[in-house]
């Protein structure tokens, strides 16, 4: 029994870090922009493994569990790769296609409910096909019966928007067992690609602090720059334990009522993610609010993840309805 | 501590509101902000509009083309703006809000006879040349050289965080005049035309994908020695009174808007669904709306008693930097909450189906800015802790 | 017109504030201790004129307003002056005796609803009548009906504990509408106490860490300590300003909607008094953790007051049902 | 990654629960705080049930009196002690979370064998003498001095915080024995007995208006030099090791005690009725309570690891600095959380009515020491920044 990762879980880290370092790198995100995302790239994952990870050897994939596939998006979080790379993980087995990466998915979670406006469905113009994710099951429209109009200023520069004022129904694909089943995996993703935010604001935080002087000092030196740092070290450690633990949880309930593990996970990552994307613009200072500089690029992913499987908010409350009560 | 509005009052309220029921939807939309031309016919535009009625500049003297209200007028006057949602103050910004302010406090007759009336009517729109790649938090480590050459000012240096710099027409810019003298006693506060040769803008572009700032390159720029203001070398005094300005009451007019923007939230939220039920259904929501509502209300509250530090000493005081600290993470907070109640429709930053969505974020995502620009909220505890607590300075 | 303190005000602030160091000093707390308050505190204040201060001239008072009130509450807010202060204040003008300190009331605001456990009276030993605030007016229980226990240890020193398992129900002496003036002037007057309270917990806290030398200087010298203080010290001011201007609009409405500007005053007082009061602990360190010294006075004052009349929480509900909608 | 529990682990859970079941009602309520006789018997009394049931030290060495259990074991004994309510470790603090772990990682032989099972047994209370009146934060500062003579230190000084010192039979004691060297070199780390001569204590009323705590005035105690810990001067790396004990595992209890609170708040917040309804019908005191229960979740995660790391290194990592950080904090806002929603059954400190209020707010108020006790929160982000992140240490 073993609380650190294993040699695999390391390996597997180390990989999945060298390719996003390679092919996400910071200053490859000018190019990204202006396509974020595409069929090249989502062959690129596909072949990296992202999607076949949890697919079972026989059918093609690595036959990894849920904890790996934290340790994975997190990866992912750290360069916030473009794309709708949660739903191609958590729809790997159940449409053809996705796994290999030869059909694009994308989806919307209206489990609770839909938002105002119209759907806003992320990379909508590049999908196959739009999964929606509701109460009774899972849904599948054809992008063919979108209609919709790309947003010309999406919130995230990597991530466009096509909004659907009207949702066809579409056909379903699963049931509500299996919806809730994927919604769980989609947030558990979801938390891992926060923690991967929080580690790398922190990280370039620092980095810049370490390396710009004011007063003739670097501004590393000063107490209000140290504890700002020292708390976003702080959220993303207690974040790592959960996101990991939820991981475990969903690969097997006997380590806890895996529900309230991937709440939790997600309460802690999504505020990980956000108070470190925000200290980070604030310890960049007037570097931090110009587009050139990587932080409004996490600032900016996570909150379109905050939006994605129901918001922090909508987490807490399924922690404290799963509280223990005996 | 009468704070009662007096007959005379609300007779200008009633007519301000008249005016501006009457104007504001004429003025129209405005232009896209990448619209530079565009940005400036509309903000001149509508200042000229203001001057022409009497309503520009209403606590500046009447000599210079204020309307020089007593401070409740001034009140009246920023409640009635917000509630009729008229244009932003935008490029007349820097010099509505501090570079004549400092005008007024420090500029020679001349200066004063020269630009205020036409910062009034629109006609000079100011950028602000204080801060340089390597002095931000430290200003006044500021390395822009001027050096007299016969009458003018031969300026050398880069400046950064130059708003509206490619369509202003003046900035206020400091500039070291002693370079042998300790850091904080060799600086001029200058105010430079921005036409002259050597001057190269160039565009920085913001979280927002607009570059309404900018870093500015000076090249043996020739300014001539009467732009200065105040004495040679005395520039940092100035520039703490710029300063004074920016953090003190530059907000005032913000501030009522919050209160406005969080009366449209709350208008909003009882319409928009959420888990079988109104937003504004949602006892946490309504809560925190409260919280943030209570604390605008005292916001609106403590500037009125800066106002009126103003009226009573021409300047804003010390309190400025608690004001400055207390709004600016204010707004960011109600903004943060009206991105919240958008959901994903603020995944867009353009407005949707008569929804705020693209505003209410894309502000959100200004607000990031206020806790950096005219003094970090990190410099302004420091200012707080050192000059009103009397706490030992950092150790140098 | 003026934004400021007028000269009168400014020598009542200075009279009470004399009156208060001369009574009230730190170190006549351990005597204090043993009994909070009596007939004999409740008649130096009568003889003050904290309970006549708002009733006219022709009635004994001092014809003052609620602005004026608001600021000889926050001197007693300064030094945590004991007993039913605030009760004394808002019925002076209903009960006969009460403006001249020969009859002493305390109470419980029941509008709202009543808390878990038995009703706790302030310092029920020492009254001739308890008050109590309920949705259709004021009722009035003689002291001799009231059945209860002494609690033992009651959270603030300063503040005894009568716990009356089963109230009677009493006899109602005002409707419902004086009823809920009486509750937004005691509103008023309680957060006028807070920001008394945040204002010397700041001063407090400051002058500490200027005395205490670690690592061979002052820790006011460290940033982490600097900035804790202007945190303190911004929540004070902008608590000042709310109270002055919720006691202002209760004096006239037209200056803005009283119980909007009352309920706003309490959230952002009572939140500087807890926060204030709390980083005034922290501030102190190990011996902000005593009983010797006067941090922990001030957090369980601000304690007892965020039960008195309504919750803070409670007060932002009312300023949202108050937001204006045209 | 595995974290599940084994067959052998779920034995041992059931044998411990049952064994729990029996004992914890037998063992009664803890006496009054103030009747110290009575609480060193109470606490005593129980470490003593727990060791020959063969529960004491579940992860100290079978050598000396220990269960020696696997990590997952380890853990099991965490979730069921605190799921029983069992008695709270009390006055074993000291000896059992950081003052045995130090032994255990750097005392002699004969000092494990002599004092380690008599920990586990209870019939070794141990106080803790680090802090003096002006060496807090800056411990490395202390003054106490231990000069040689013969086979003894002559130990003379003034100790604060000293908890249990009243009852106490050793003292984990830091002294300086080589005055000349710098601050953080001549300090050794010693085991005074607390009935030598010289030694007085002066009890301070905390907050709870108990008297946990002490101050101690050492007065020419003469403790032999075999006493000592370690090598002579090395002292303040030890004093890291106690200090990684006491930061970074000596919570694990705790965390888990958090989270078996918030579980009882829950079922009471259905029973309370607020506004019409009960507590738990308001969606804002949910999500504050789920917010809380997640974040306590994750910090047991998070002790799991660092429980991990001291079964392989035999040490707490530098990152219980960070876990002291945020279950500090989280545990006052948790106590402050059902301190709240006591209402007004918080004005008192005594349990009223079946309700949990005096324990409550009692808690709440010693939470307050926990981001000051250990090394106070502004050290221990210090810690982080400088030790963990390479950021540069504060100018001297």
């Amino acid at each position: 029994m073993e609380f650190q990762f294993s040699d695999d879980q390391m390996a597997l880290q180390e990989g999945i870090r060298t390719f996003c370092e390679g092919r996400f790198p910071f200053d490859a995100i000018p190019e990204l922009e202006k396509e974020p995302f595409n069929r090249g790239i989502q062959g690129e994952l596909a072949e990296m493994g992202i999607f076949a990870l949890r697919l079972p050897e026989e059918q093609g994939g690595l036959g990894l569990g849920m904890a790996d596939a934290a340790i994975v998006f997190a990866e992912l979080g750290r360069r916030v790769v473009p794309g709708p790379v949660i739903w191609g993980n958590v729809l790997a087995g159940l449409i053809d296609g996705v796994a290999t990466g030869e059909v694009i998915v994308g989806g919307l979670d209206h489990t609770l409910g839909t938002s105002p406006g119209p759907a806003m469905v992320e990379h909508g113009s590049q999908l196959d096909a739009l999964i929606v994710l509701r109460k009774d099951g899972i849904h599948r429209i054809e992008a063919s019966a979108l209609d919709g109009e790309r947003v010309k200023d999406p919130l995230d520069p990597l991530t466009p928007i096509l909004g659907v004022p009207s949702l066809p129904a579409g056909e379903r694909i699963a049931d509500a067992d299996t919806a809730s089943r994927v919604r769980l995996e989609a947030t558990t993703l979801t938390s891992a690609f926060f923690l991967g935010i929080a580690e790398s604001t922190q990280e370039y935080a620092v980095a810049y602090a370490k390396g710009r002087e004011q007063f003739d000092r670097p501004i590393a030196g000063f107490q209000a720059i140290k504890h700002m740092a020292a708390d976003m070290y702080v959220k993303q450690e207690v974040a790592r334990a959960a996101v990991y633990a939820a991981g475990c949880s969903v690969d097997d309930p006997e380590i806890g009522d895996p529900i309230r593990a991937v709440a939790s996970a997600r309460v802690v990552a999504g505020e990980a993610a956000m108070h470190n994307s925000r200290k980070c613009v604030q310890i960049y200072g007037g570097m931090g609010f110009t587009w050139e500089m990587p932080p409004h690029y996490y600032l900016k992913r996570t909150w379109v993840l905050e939006n994605a499987f129901g918001t922090g908010e909508d987490a807490a409350e399924t922690v404290a309805d799963h509280i223990r009560l005996v | 501590m009468d704070l009662r509005y007096s007959d005379a009052d609300e007779k200008f309220r009633h007519e301000l509101r008249s005016w501006l029921e009457a104007e504001v939807p004429l003025h129209g939309a405005p232009p896209d902000r990448s619209d530079w031309d565009a940005r400036r016919v509309y903000d001149s535009g509508w200042q000229g509009k203001l001057f022409e009625a009497g309503y520009a500049g209403v606590n500046w003297p009447a000599e210079y083309g204020g309307r020089g209200a007593t401070l409740t007028e001034e009140l009246v006057y920023y409640e009635e703006y917000a509630r009729a949602k008229a244009p932003y103050v935008g490029m007349n910004f820097v010099g509505l809000r501090h570079g004549g302010p400092t005008l007024i406090a420090e500029g020679s007759e001349l200066q004063k006879s020269e630009h205020l009336p036409r910062i009034l009517r629109g006609e000079e729109i100011w950028c602000q040349g204080f801060s340089e790649p390597n002095a931000g938090s430290d200003l006044a480590a500021l390395k822009t050289t001027a050096e007299r050459d016969g009458d003018d000012y031969v300026i050398n240096g880069h400046k950064i965080w130059t708003s509206f710099a490619q369509k202003a027409d003046l900035c206020e810019l400091l500039v070291r005049t002693d370079p042998a003298a300790s850091k904080h006693r060799g600086i001029s506060w200058v105010v430079m035309p921005m036409d002259l040769p050597g001057i190269s803008i160039q565009p920085l572009d913001t979280i927002r994908g607009e570059s309404d700032f900018a870093e500015m390159f000076l090249e043996n720029v020739r300014v001539p020695c009467e732009n200065l203001v105040g004495e040679e070398n005395d520039g940092w005094r100035i520039t703490n009174v710029t300063l004074r300005f920016e953090r003190g009451s530059a907000w005032a007019q913000d501030i009522y808007e919050l209160k406005e923007f969080l009366s449209d939230l709350s208008i909003l939220a009882r319409k928009i669904t959420r888990h079988d039920a109104t937003a504004w259904d949602d006892i946490g929501l309504r809560r925190e709306a409260g919280h943030l509502a209570a604390e605008a209300d005292a916001l609106w509250a403590m500037m009125k008693w800066q106002l009126g530090e103003v009226a009573r000493t021409g300047m804003p005081g010390l309190g400025g930097s608690a004001l400055k600290l207390a709004f600016t993470e204010l707004n960011q907070r109600v903004y943060e909450f009206g991105t919240r109640l958008m959901a994903r429709a603020s995944l867009s930053r353009n407005d949707l189906a008569d929804l705020p969505n693209g505003r209410t974020v894309d502000t959100f995502l200004n607000t990031l800015s206020l806790t950096i620009a005219a003094g970090s909220s990190q410099v302004q505890r420091n200012i707080v802790s050192e000059r009103i607590l009397e706490m030992p300075r950092e150790p140098r």
